[in-house]
């Protein structure tokens, strides 16, 4: 089970960064790396698990008197964090391309013709 | 001394207080900002003076390896302390077309704590938050001005960095995973236990965020946009204050990587990419921002190299490189502000007149530009020497002539900026304009560091030769922050 | 508007190919053996966490870190930290630093988003709600008030939290915003102001009574009862505070007409 | 008293005080260079015999695990070089005081203060580092002197600094090199340190730095394209400087550590009896002095054309140097001190007559000996030494370096160094003839005149010097006799009298020489106005020949000597010369800038970003080496 969701996770990571290389979309670019933070936080979860383990939550003071199997509970809480961050990265991000395009009418990094530096030469 | 963990929380609380006070006046913010920035200076150099061994600060009553800890040494401590000096003399900024903004000053304090965090942090998942925090804080200011080429920074800047760091967290997880801990003393100290393999797939992973940061080649594509188009101070900001926390990383970050020659070599060669590639896209450009972008990128490439080569020596220039850059960057950004604003362009060439108008003010210009060239009796000279010195006593002499016959490129592009200024014979003839007097004073200051650390490098010695024992010896680091 | 070029996805297939085989090659060992997913949770640190008993273990030396086994004595309120869900414990308590600085990144994120909205407003005027809409919400948004609430009281027995409590709220919010009723933007940035500072201030508070920012300087109470776990049920409520105005206001934002 | 640190701090004072206060006041200014100048002068003087005199820094630097005392050591080839320096540099001032008058003055004196104050670190350093603090000092001002802020002397004053700040970067590698390989930083100690190894293949490679860097101040073979350039640029009273004095630092640095080094064998293998690689060293200066004379042939610019002679006059230096003979060793000590005087003083010629007509151009000059005879003369006697004639002083210098040459028996060597002298002969003869004889140009015919007094006042000191050296080479061979003994001069070669020239052929006695030479001048000069029937021509009287000057390109009324004067060496020398080294450095720089264009156009394209960040992170990886 740990080596199917490894393989899998770290493909939605893999797709994550084949869509970083090949789109120029900047939405889809956003999306992209929805796809590899997601990867990545489930990446984080295989890591912490443990074949057969438990939901970590003591439901019983019993609970701690056997010997412990539950699922590791620490890449959890960090995954918590980072999807967090994620969101708020998600957002600013948004802004950003929402203020991109109302300066320029695009909604990719690519150059127009008739735009030239003025300076460089 | 828990209480170090003032100097992180500080500007925080200061940031949450802005929005209250934002309505009593035009200033407030600012004021505000001014308080939060000088009370976080005061305790940072309270602190850095009275350091006697190294503290650290528990957080939540959690002992070290299980819970989050800060590390105040004297490097960790000197480097807070100078972003702090640094972000309030930033305060001063000249620039007519910036107006005033209660969450801009609300994400500058933010800022000014990630990176304090990122320095402070014994943790590796902490140092992922706090780089978020910095990163997610500058990509919103660098966006401010509005201008397309900032957008262009921010969005790229943003893509790239949350990409990295989320590689970065696929390390700190596999770390996790194998050694079981969180914390960089923890896990330094039973990292040899695993195949060289798994660790410079670990190290690769957390690197690569850190490259973002430090502006290393393949991933600054966003420097020259963000550089170009944001703010005057927030450029000052990248160049001078976020500089020092990442290449505060790549040293720190030694702990890890100290022994493996081919992760060494890899952050060289990189290093040596980055130079060279800065230097001469600053030779070629003759845009004032851009220039100052691409030295950059050339400057951080030297202390990846520093960081790579990692002996004493190179150590030890390393801190100074990252010091004088950023104090010198910092002062070039400030001129050019004023320069740009009375220019009316930012094309070097067209700047004729200027040091006729303000002889003093080209004569500093020239103090810093000849400091990160590397002209001896400036502050620049030391780290560079040093640098230099250290590659060949590791016997990397190829890199470090390429570096060295990049840095000639340097040289010139700097001294030709310094030249365009001074250059009587052409150009326009720009009207003068008032300087205001705190803005003067902050980069008569900044100057007269780096002239003064430049011939009396005694100043800095003793601490640095500390610091410098500090990353060489992470024993004593280990002891201290498990023990 | 887009340009896919078919050299560049070539090149992307062997790139991420490249990094897979990368990755792969990474955590084998020499005899093509996995490094990775053989370690145990009483490895790492977070066996301690659930054996709550970090700051009992022996002290971490170089090699091993595990410590001794401290006999639970099950009913009593000796323990370190009253939290049922482990997840929540470490999340508020033994990381709460991290949880700071999460809740930094969602309040730096907000105010750049909020900074950088752009003056343009929108120019059509929304449709107004039905009646059925407009009075139908006010229950449901109740409901899902209730049942914010309830996750964000409960975080630190149940699955749940702050965090997740707050976005409920903000939900809730929404669904008012849908029914067009005004919400007062002032307050919800007061409330959010509040809320950090409230968070700083119990870490300071920890700083100055106990000696450590954040510390628990409340009486863990006993496991699986409501008021447990020390201040990791305050620091839950400000956090869920928080998130549900922020959340609230950037949702509120984009319904502002000119 | 303290010599050395008052002289730096004193410069470093007196050039911020200037530039702060008296830009605007070039006489002010000059007359602060001059007591400067001066006043180190006489405190230097005091020096001599005072070997052992060293002042060091009160603080301990500590850089790494190396800790370095900055100490400044008097020595006697520093003393030498410092003494003429600032002996020429007070002249040089006097000069400019007079010059500063003039609209092509610029205020120069700030830097240049800063530049002497640097020539002291360098002269006197006893650790590398004050050597190289020196050394950078020495560089990055003379850019702005160069340029003036002017425009149309950028490009030029950028061939100077970028060709410089390569010598440094190499002397900081060398400096590092030798610290790798003797753990300090100790010019001295290095030195026997280096000595004490085995040598081997790693110990040429060391050297290869420092021949850079020296290579490049003194402006020899490949390197020489910065010195016509910058002396062309460089403000009329400033060129002596850099040709009298700045170019011989590469000569000192030379002195100071490659000659001890490769005169002890410190690179095995020899050549009859001379290191195989001072060897090669040799002819790199013969070809040095070829290359400078075949292109100041064709040179329209008297300036760059003197600028040519330095640079041959450097290969003489260097093939000397190079031979690592006791007696090499003095002919190029000597020569480079003959040749700071009498370069000096041509140079200051030149700004005379530059300070008059306001044109360097020998086609816009012409015939104004009679205009100028002070200067005219002082022109004639510097180039007359610069040509090797007797009785002057650059005649005895080149005496001793063919001895040396000779004494070696490397007869070739001989050949070419007497083929560039000859042709020293006929170019300095058409700048003579350029400016000073033919024809006078109608404008400058009522405008010029002699310069005033303040500016003769060098002009004359330097006639004399030239002349009495000249006749008693001893005035200068004499004092220096504890460092040739020393090096270990033998004891034939040390001059007993002072006017007896040393050689392996035995003696020159350089006094009656003088004397039948002086009582030929008069013969001559007697039958000149005695015999030769001269009478004056008419001015528009012109003596073409029988052919139209239009067919020459030339102005119709005036007959010019300044183009084609030696039209067959020309063609037969110049493509060669003219295109290889100045078409090697054009294209190095012009394709370091499209390697600028180039990476400068990664950072342009905008959607490129995500892509080259993930091939960073492969190249990581293959790095890593656990991949591949």
């Amino acid at each position: 089970m740990f080596w199917l969701f490894l393989i899998g996770s770290i493909g939605l990571v893999l797709i994550g960064i084949f869509g970083l290389i090949t789109r120029s979309h900047l939405i889809k670019l956003l999306l992209s790396l929805n796809i590899l933070e997601t990867g990545i936080n489930l990446t984080m979860i295989v890591l912490g698990y443990q074949n057969g383990g438990k939901v970590p939550i003591i439901h019983s003071l019993l609970d701690l008197t056997k010997p412990i199997n539950f699922v590791d509970p620490l890449p959890q809480a960090l995954v918590l964090t980072s999807i967090v961050i994620g969101l708020g990265t998600t957002a600013l991000a948004l802004i950003l391309i929402v203020n991109y395009y109302y300066k320029t009418g695009k909604l990719s990094l690519e150059r127009s013709e008739n735009e030239k530096e003025n300076i460089d030469e | 001394m828990n209480s170090i963990v003032l100097l992180i929380v500080l500007p925080l609380v200061f940031a949450f207080l802005i929005p209250i006070f934002k309505g009593l006046g035009k200033y407030a913010s600012k004021i505000v900002t001014i308080l939060s920035m000088l009370t976080g200076m005061g305790f940072a150099v309270y602190f850095f003076i009275t350091l006697q061994v190294p503290v650290k600060a528990i957080l939540g009553g959690w002992k070290p390896p299980f819970g989050i800890v800060l590390v105040g040494d004297k490097l960790s401590l000197l480097f807070v302390m100078i972003i702090y000096i640094l972000a309030f003399l930033n305060l001063f900024f000249f620039d007519n077309n910036f107006k005033e903004h209660s969450k801009f000053y609300t994400l500058y304090n933010i800022a000014i704590a990630g990176t304090a965090g990122m320095i402070l942090t014994g943790d590796i998942f902490n140092m992922f938050v706090f780089i978020e925090i910095t990163g997610i804080a500058l990509y919103s200011l660098i966006a401010y001005s509005g201008k397309e080429q900032a957008l262009k920074g921010s969005i790229k800047y943003l893509i790239i960095g949350s990409m990295t760091s989320l590689f970065l967290l696929l390390g700190v997880t596999l770390a996790y995973h194998i050694l079981g801990s969180l914390n960089l003393a923890h896990i330094s100290s039973k990292f040899y236990q695993i195949p060289n393999n798994l660790k410079f797939l670990i190290l690769s992973l957390i690197f690569t965020s850190f490259f973002v940061e430090a502006e290393i080649f393949p991933f600054n594509m966003w420097v020259p946009n963000a550089y170009k188009g944001a703010n005057i101070p927030i450029a000052a900001l990248l160049a001078g204050i976020v500089s020092i926390a990442a290449g505060y990383l790549l040293f720190r970050f030694r702990y890890l990587y100290g022994g493996m020659r081919s992760f060494g070599n890899m952050l060289v060669w990189f290093g040596v990419i980055t130079v060279v590639i800065g230097e001469f896209s600053a030779y070629f450009t003759y845009d004032l921002r851009k220039i100052l972008a691409f030295s950059s990128i050339g400057q951080m490439g030297l202390i990846l190299i520093a960081a790579g080569i990692s002996n004493d020596l190179s150590v030890y220039g390393g801190f100074f490189q990252i010091l004088s850059h950023s104090i010198a960057k910092m002062l070039l950004f400030l001129l050019a502000g004023f320069i740009i604003y009375e220019a009316g362009t930012e094309n070097v060439k067209k700047m004729g007149g200027f040091g006729k108008n303000h002889p003093y003010l080209t004569g500093i210009f020239l103090i810093g530009a000849l400091s990160l060239a590397g002209i001896p009796g400036l502050m620049g000279f030391w780290g560079k020497f040093n640098i230099v010195g250290g590659g060949i006593a590791a016997g990397r002499i190829l890199p470090i002539s390429i570096v060295l016959l990049a840095a000639i490129a340097e040289s010139v592009y700097l001294i030709r900026v310094v030249f365009h200024l001074f250059k009587t014979d052409e150009g326009k003839i720009i009207e003068k304009k008032k300087i205001p007097l705190g803005y003067l004073m902050v980069v008569i200051l900044l100057s007269l560091t780096i002239v003064v650390i430049g011939v009396y490098p005694q100043l800095l010695n003793q601490v640095l030769n500390d610091a410098t024992k500090i990353i060489m010896n992470s024993g004593s680091y280990i002891r201290m922050v498990l023990g | 508007m887009e340009s896919v070029r078919p050299s560049r996805t070539i090149f992307g297939i062997l790139l991420i190919l490249f990094l897979g085989y990368a990755f792969y090659q990474g955590i084998i060992d020499k005899n093509g053996k996995p490094l990775i997913g053989k370690t145990k949770t009483t490895d790492r640190v977070s066996y301690n966490m659930i054996e709550k008993n970090v700051n009992r273990s022996r002290n971490v030396s170089n090699k091993l870190f595990s410590g001794i086994k401290v006999p639970y004595k099950p009913g009593t309120k000796n323990l370190e930290d009253g939290t049922a869900n482990i997840i929540t414990s470490i999340v508020v308590n033994y990381r709460g630093f991290d949880t700071l600085g999460e809740v930094m990144v969602l309040f730096t994120s907000l105010t750049g988003f909020l900074m950088l909205f752009p003056s343009l407003k929108r120019k059509e005027k929304l449709t107004k709600p039905s009646f059925i809409v407009r009075n139908g919400l006010i229950p449901l948004y109740l409901i899902t008030l209730l049942v914010g609430i309830y996750i964000v009281f409960h975080g630190h027995l149940t699955p749940g939290g702050g965090f997740a409590g707050g976005a409920v709220i903000a939900t809730g919010l929404l669904l008012l915003l849908i029914a067009q009723f005004k919400i007062n933007e002032k307050l919800l940035s007061v409330l959010e102001t509040v809320a950090g500072l409230s968070f700083l201030t119990i870490g300071l508070l920890g700083l100055f009574i106990k000696g450590s920012f954040l510390q628990n300087f409340l009486n863990p109470g006993p496991l699986g009862n409501l008021f447990s776990s020390g201040i990791v049920i305050y620091i839950n409520l400000v956090i869920g505070l928080k998130v549900a105005s922020e959340l609230g206001s950037l949702v509120n934002r984009f319904t502002e007409e000119e | 008293m303290i010599t050395f640190g008052t002289i730096v701090i004193l410069g470093i004072l007196i050039s911020l005080i200037i530039w702060l206060f008296f830009r605007e006041n070039k006489v002010i200014s000059w007359i602060l260079f001059i007591l400067y100048t001066g006043f180190s002068f006489v405190l230097l003087l005091r020096l001599y015999g005072q070997w052992q005199y060293y002042e060091a820094f009160k603080s301990i630097i500590y850089l790494g695990n190396i800790k370095i005392k900055f100490t400044l050591q008097n020595n006697m080839l520093g003393w030498i070089f410092a003494i003429l320096i600032f002996g020429i540099s007070f002249f040089n001032g006097l000069f400019s005081l007079g010059f500063s008058k003039s609209k092509y003055s610029k205020n120069i004196v700030p830097l240049w203060t800063l530049i002497l104050s640097a020539s002291i670190l360098i002269l006197f350093a006893k650790d590398f580092i004050l050597f190289f603090v020196g050394w950078e000092y020495l560089t990055w001002p003379v850019f702005f002197i160069v340029n003036q802020g002017k425009k149309k002397f950028y490009s030029d004053s950028m061939y100077y600094f970028a060709l410089n700040v390569l010598g440094g970067m190499a002397l900081m590698l060398g400096i590092w090199l030798v610290f790798k390989n003797t753990q300090t930083l100790d010019i001295k100690t290095s030195i026997s340190i280096l000595l004490s190894h085995k040598a081997s293949i790693h110990t040429f490679w060391l050297l290869i730095p420092f021949f850079i860097a020296f290579l490049v101040k003194s402006a020899a073979y490949p390197f020489h394209v910065w010195a016509p350039r910058a002396h062309s640029s460089a403000p009329a009273d400033f060129s002596p400087f850099i040709s009298g004095i700045m170019i011989k630092f590469g000569i000192f640095g030379i002195l100071l550590f490659i000659y001890p080094l490769l005169s002890k064998g410190f690179i095995p293998g020899t050549y009859h009896g001379v290191p195989t690689t001072a060897y090669f060293l040799s002819w790199l200066g013969i070809i040095t002095s070829i290359v400078a004379t075949v292109l100041a042939f064709s040179e329209n610019n008297m300036k760059r054309l003197m600028a040519y002679s330095s640079v041959a006059n450097v290969g003489y230096i260097l093939t000397a140097i190079f031979l690592t003979t006791p007696l090499g060793i003095e002919g190029g000590i000597f020569h480079t001190i003959n040749h700071m005087i009498f370069k000096v003083i041509i140079f200051i010629t030149l700004a005379a007559v530059y300070f008059r007509t306001g044109t360097a151009d020998m086609s816009k000059l012409g015939g104004i000996a009679y205009k100028m005879p002070i200067t005219f003369m002082t022109f004639l006697i510097g180039i007359i030494a610069a040509a090797g004639i007797f009785p002057m002083n650059g005649f005895t210098s080149k005496w001793i370096i063919f001895q040396a040459i000779l004494e070696k028996h490397f007869y070739l060597m001989a050949v070419a160094m007497f083929f560039a002298s000859t042709g020293a002969f006929l170019y300095l003869y058409r700048a003579l003839h350029s400016i000073f004889l033919g024809q006078i140009k109608p404008e400058h015919r009522d405008s010029v005149k002699e310069v005033p007094f303040l500016m003769q006042i060098p002009m004359w000191i330097g006639m004399i010097l030239i002349i009495s050296i000249g006749v008693f080479p001893g005035l200068v061979l004499k004092p220096l006799i504890p460092f040739f003994n020393s090096i270990g001069l033998p004891a034939k070669y040390i001059l007993t009298s002072l006017s007896k020239l040393p050689g392996s052929f035995g003696q020159l006695n350089t006094l009656n020489a003088a004397i039948i030479f002086g009582f030929a001048a008069v013969l001559v000069t007697i039958l000149f106005f005695v015999v030769a029937k001269h009478h004056k021509k008419p001015f528009m009287d012109n003596y073409t020949a029988g052919e139209d000057p239009k067919d020459w390109g030339v102005d119709e009324n005036r007959y010019q000597f300044a183009y084609g004067f030696y039209q067959p060496f020309e063609k037969k020398f110049l493509p060669f010369f003219k295109r290889s080294v100045d078409m090697f450095w054009q294209y190095f720089g012009f394709y370091t800038k499209h390697l600028g264009e180039w990476f400068n156009n990664i950072f342009k394209d905008d959607n490129n970003f995500g892509y080259i960040a993930i091939i960073g992170i492969v190249i990581i990886f293959i790095f890593g080496g656990f991949v591949l």
